[in-house]
């Protein structure tokens, strides 16, 4: 298991790149998010690769309380018997501890974060390259904080990046939250639950694709104009981290 | 002719123009921009082509840090370990696929046709091979949704290491037989010719 | 599942970049809906919509539940859908679970807006009876019969009109109960009432083929998506939910303009809908 | 409680001797190679055949004669209570094998050999009297399939309530725990290919009461036949022969 390891020197720091202070001014600032962020303001982002030995590629990812770790097993051959096929097949599966949440034992849906993780990074593996074998991405919530699917998504394409398996980007997953009349990115749990919309959005940077976007509240057309704005900015900056945490790896392997 | 550039690329991470730089491993051409791309985390290398081709574009490679574990391709030579040996068909699990050891388990069939290149007819799988044998074997297709085709119808290809019934390890004394150093009993197999 | 050859493909590709599809619609037109309410006796209010040769049938079940803690001043609306093996073998056993509960969730993102309720098809607190004691809980059963693509669309458009059908006995609270107890309710057997449906929203799923996105897609077309957004867009032009399908990126821009494609599209959508249903709960007042 | 009143009539009206109001549509599922829907009162079944089509599993196949298989379904809506209904239960996988080895007694299965016949019944509404409605519309779904078959099946329920045999229970009789025959039968041949009984009777009066089911099976066959004949035309109308 991953723990934080603080003291090595290999430790990801979070860069000044993740708070992102696009403050614009808005007219009822009324209220302080629960953990005093500003609107535009996501948490700090912990980032670290190699968090599982065993498996061939693995990442461990801390979103403020949002504790989350993946290990990517394969290519290999899929255990289940099934219909031969040219392209690779991707396997995903998102699981809770049993003390991720304060109510013991509740995790979400995870059937459906499963389906959702799968959709988000099937697009952006190149299924080609590893005909008639299967990729397994195995996340597990070590604690739930809100916006768990977004970090799920970033660090499951890190631990795939992590474990060599050819990519056509890596993927970023943000999400804001509309309370009220603001918005607010990388929501807490507190938020989410009271929220009067959220939106999701799931991209590939350098590409500028988005391969996954889901949206559910009520949304008029310009809300989600700055809503997916946000968020793209967001994503291309965490691609930033994450691509900074992938080459701190490979330098530190070499000294 | 490769040029090592001491520079990182990570998955995604813009490389060049497509009508400048081909991709080689670890990099790929997207067809809507005509940019290549990087697919894997590693350092760059940049291939001049040789001096005489017609495309005088420089071919780039990502040589991944940690790639992926090796994994079977149509016309690898692998090795394998022979589990089960049927009247038609024997199995075998690829532990090595070239040089590279494989990280997860990779089943391959080989079909009593493809056992030798000759009297294909009279082959006996039980006289080829038998469980627990190492084979050189070629990989004929990605095979069935179970298993790769393997082959090992040439002579450098078939049983390189097998132990006898007595536990010793046979030393190949033709290439249907193979000799127990312990006992001297002679048993039947498909032997490969290993080169020196 | 469909098989289709190269040449079909290239044919059904082919039509859509030039606006002529192979039914003879054009790359935003829908196929004609066919409106029948009332169809399940038992239920509380029940429609069958047929899109083509894509036949679904939908009900809303009303019974007494509690609220959520978390929620006490929300009724509770759920959303299940099944799909019968006789659309596709496929779906025997188990087979059809996956994209059951692919299209539940992506119906009740699209209808039930958000985790505080606004954006609701339906509003959660017109389903209380009684503040953290007694609320309707709405089930809402959905069943595919027959297939031939755009499930998504038929469906939210058979939960409108199946909520429009409905009607929900009056319920009276007997403040007679202690405030701890189970509070006690006298359900009414003749009064009921009916839902304003004016705000349920529906659903447009625009595929993409190639470079174009169409509307409305049968089966053969879906085998050809690259990605598919549906977007649910109610009266008032608000977006409630929207669902992406299919593995290919796709441009922030591009998403954008079928957004706005989208809501042109409902506009439409919307009024043949409504009129549809209307008529169709006539044609069930004159029959008796 | 009293299931038929001192006038004989039954609780929904009927006399003892009358079946419920049948109604059949063929082709509802468009996409199936036959399909139709069948009512009988409130009761509403669609049964859907795929096939004759290759066999989805190898070891299932069979080099003399065509496999026949059958999924019952029920919708959640189907019945007054709500429930989730898990798929696969025993009630449904009986009914299952019930409706499949009747059908597969009058399919000339010798003739499709190597290949496979999928039968798929959804119920959409349940009042009793639902594996005879499904049986009917297999028939239907089967004949509209163009799948050769020795005769209709056709089959109907009777029962023995307030010493009076009663045909075509509705779901409150049915649940009033009296004797409940349903009765198959290939109405051409006169032969009974399905019968099955719950609860007890003596034996004079059961045969009365299947008599009654009989009876009734024939009714329903008289019916088929016509909406079959019926749809043959239309069709040739089509055709423009």
């Amino acid at each position: 298991m991953a723990s934080k390891t603080g003291s090595t020197p290999a430790t990801y720091s979070p860069s000044p790149a993740t708070h992102k202070k696009k403050r614009i001014p808005i007219a009822d600032v009324d209220w302080v998010r629960p953990d005093s962020r500003g609107f535009y303001q996501c948490r700090p982002a912990y980032l670290r690769t190699g968090a599982v030995s065993p498996a061939a590629g693995s990442a461990y990812a801390e979103f403020g309380n949002t504790k989350v770790i993946v290990s990517v097993f394969g290519p290999r051959e899929s255990k289940k018997a099934m219909m031969y096929s040219d392209t690779g097949r991707l396997n995903c599966d998102v699981s809770y501890t049993t003390f991720a949440t304060p109510n013991r034992g509740q995790g979400s849906d995870k059937k459906e974060l499963s389906s959702m993780l799968h959709k988000a990074l099937e697009g952006a593996i190149i299924l080609e390259s590893f005909p008639k074998t299967c990729v397994d991405v195995f996340a597990l919530v070590l604690e739930s904080g809100g916006s768990d699917l977004p970090v799920v998504i970033s660090c499951a394409s890190l631990a795939l990046a992590d474990a060599g398996i050819l990519l056509y980007d890596l993927v970023a997953s943000v999400s804001v939250s509309c309370v009220g009349k603001n918005l607010v990115i990388d929501p807490v749990s507190e938020e989410e639950s009271y929220n009067d919309g959220s939106l999701m959005i799931t991209c590939m940077p350098s590409r500028n694709q988005v391969t996954q976007l889901i949206v559910d509240g009520e949304w008029s057309t310009p809300k989600i104009h700055d809503a997916m704005e946000l968020c793209l900015g967001a994503c291309s900056k965490l691609g930033e981290v994450m691509r900074s945490c992938l080459k701190d790896v490979v330098t530190d392997l070499k000294e | 002719m490769s040029i090592a550039m001491e520079e990182l690329a990570t998955p995604g991470q813009e490389l060049g123009k497509a009508s400048e730089l081909k991709a080689g491993k670890g990099a790929y051409v997207s067809t809507e921009n005509g940019t290549t791309y990087a697919s894997l985390t590693g350092f760059l290398s940049l291939i001049r082509p040789p001096s005489d081709s017609v495309d005088q574009r420089s071919t780039v490679e990502v040589t991944g840090h940690k790639a992926h574990g090796a994994v079977p391709q149509p016309g690898s030579i692998v090795f394998a370990r022979v589990t089960k040996v049927m009247a038609r068909t024997a199995t075998a699990d690829v532990v090595c696929v070239d040089s590279k050891s494989v990280r997860e388990k990779f089943t391959g069939i080989i079909r009593h046709q493809d056992v030798r290149a000759t009297e294909i007819d009279k082959v006996d799988m039980h006289l080829s091979f038998r469980p627990g044998d190492i084979v050189r074997a070629l990989v004929l297709s990605l095979g069935d949704a179970r298993a790769y085709y393997l082959s090992t119808a040439k002579n450098e290809l078939g049983v390189v290491s097998a132990e006898s019934v007595s536990g010793g390890t046979m030393v190949p004394i033709s290439w249907t037989e193979m000799q127990c150093p312990l006992t001297g009993q002679v048993e039947p197999r498909k032997v490969a010719k290993v080169e020196a | 599942m469909v098989g289709l050859s190269v040449g079909e493909k290239n044919f059904i590709k082919g039509g859509i970049a030039q606006d002529l599809r192979n039914d003879g619609r054009k790359r935003l037109t829908y196929r004609p809906i066919y409106v029948e309410t009332g169809v399940i006796p038992q239920a509380n209010g029940s429609a069958r919509v047929k899109l083509g040769e894509t036949d679904v049938i939908a009900s809303v079940k009303a019974e007494l539940g509690k609220p959520r803690v978390s929620h006490p001043d929300q009724g509770k609306v759920y959303i299940y859908v099944e799909c019968s093996p006789t659309a596709e073998p496929s779906f025997e056993r188990r087979g059809g679970d996956e994209l059951s509960t692919e299209l539940s969730i992506a119906l009740e993102r699209s209808l039930l807006g958000g985790k505080s309720g606004a954006g609701a098809g339906i509003n959660p607190a017109s389903l209380l009876i009684k503040e953290g004691k007694v609320c309707w809980d709405l089930y809402v059963d959905c069943l595919v019969i027959s297939s031939d693509g755009n499930l998504l669309d038929a469906l939210g458009a058979a939960i409108k009109a199946a909520l429009s059908n409905t009607g929900i006995p009056r319920v009276q609270v007997r403040e007679a109960a202690s405030s701890d107890e189970q509070a006690d309710v006298d359900v009414s057997d003749e009064e009921f009432l009916q839902f304003d449906t004016s705000g349920v929203p529906v659903i447009v799923t625009l595929t993409k083929v190639g470079r174009h996105y169409i509307v409305d897609a049968t089966s053969e077309e879906e085998s050809l998506m690259s990605s598919a957004v549906s977007i649910s867009v109610n009266r008032h032009g608000m977006i409630c939910g929207l669902t992406k399908r299919g593995g290919a990126g796709l441009d922030p821009s591009v998403i954008l303009d079928m957004i706005s494609v989208a809501k042109h599209v409902s506009e439409q959508l919307l009024n043949k809908l409504d009129s549809e249903i209307e008529a169709a709960e006539r044609a069930n007042e004159e029959e008796p | 409680m009293e299931y038929v009143n001192p006038e004989g009539l039954r609780l929904d009206g009927r006399r003892p001797m009358e079946m419920r109001q049948l109604r059949a549509e063929i082709g509802v599922v468009s996409r199936a190679d036959g399909s139709a829907s069948f009512e009988m009162g409130n009761t509403k079944v669609i049964a859907a055949v795929y096939g004759p089509r290759e066999v989805q599993n190898r070891s299932q196949q069979m080099n003399d004669q065509a496999l026949v298989r059958c999924e019952y379904s029920m919708a959640n809506f189907s019945t007054g209570d709500r429930r989730r209904k898990t798929k696969g239960d025993r009630r449904s996988t009986e009914i299952s094998l019930v409706i499949r080895q009747t059908m597969e007694a009058c399919i000339l299965t010798n003739l499709m050999p190597r290949s496979q016949i999928d039968i798929y019944v959804q119920v959409l509404q349940a009042d009793g009297g639902t594996r005879s409605a499904c049986i009917n519309a297999a028939t239907l779904a089967l004949a509209d399939a163009g799948i050769p078959m020795r005769d209709l099946v056709t089959s109907c329920s009777a029962g023995y309530l307030n010493s009076t045999p009663l045909l075509d229970l509705n779901y409150l009789e049915d649940s009033a725990g009296g004797a409940d025959v349903t009765v198959g039968i290939l109405p051409k041949l006169d032969k009974v290919t399905l019968l099955q009984m719950d609860a007890k009777l003596p034996m004079d009066i059961f045969e009365n009461v299947m008599q009654l089911a009989v009876e009734g099976c024939k009714a329903v066959d008289s019916y088929i036949r016509e909406i079959l004949l019926e749809n043959t035309k239309t069709l040739e109308i089509h055709r423009g022969v």
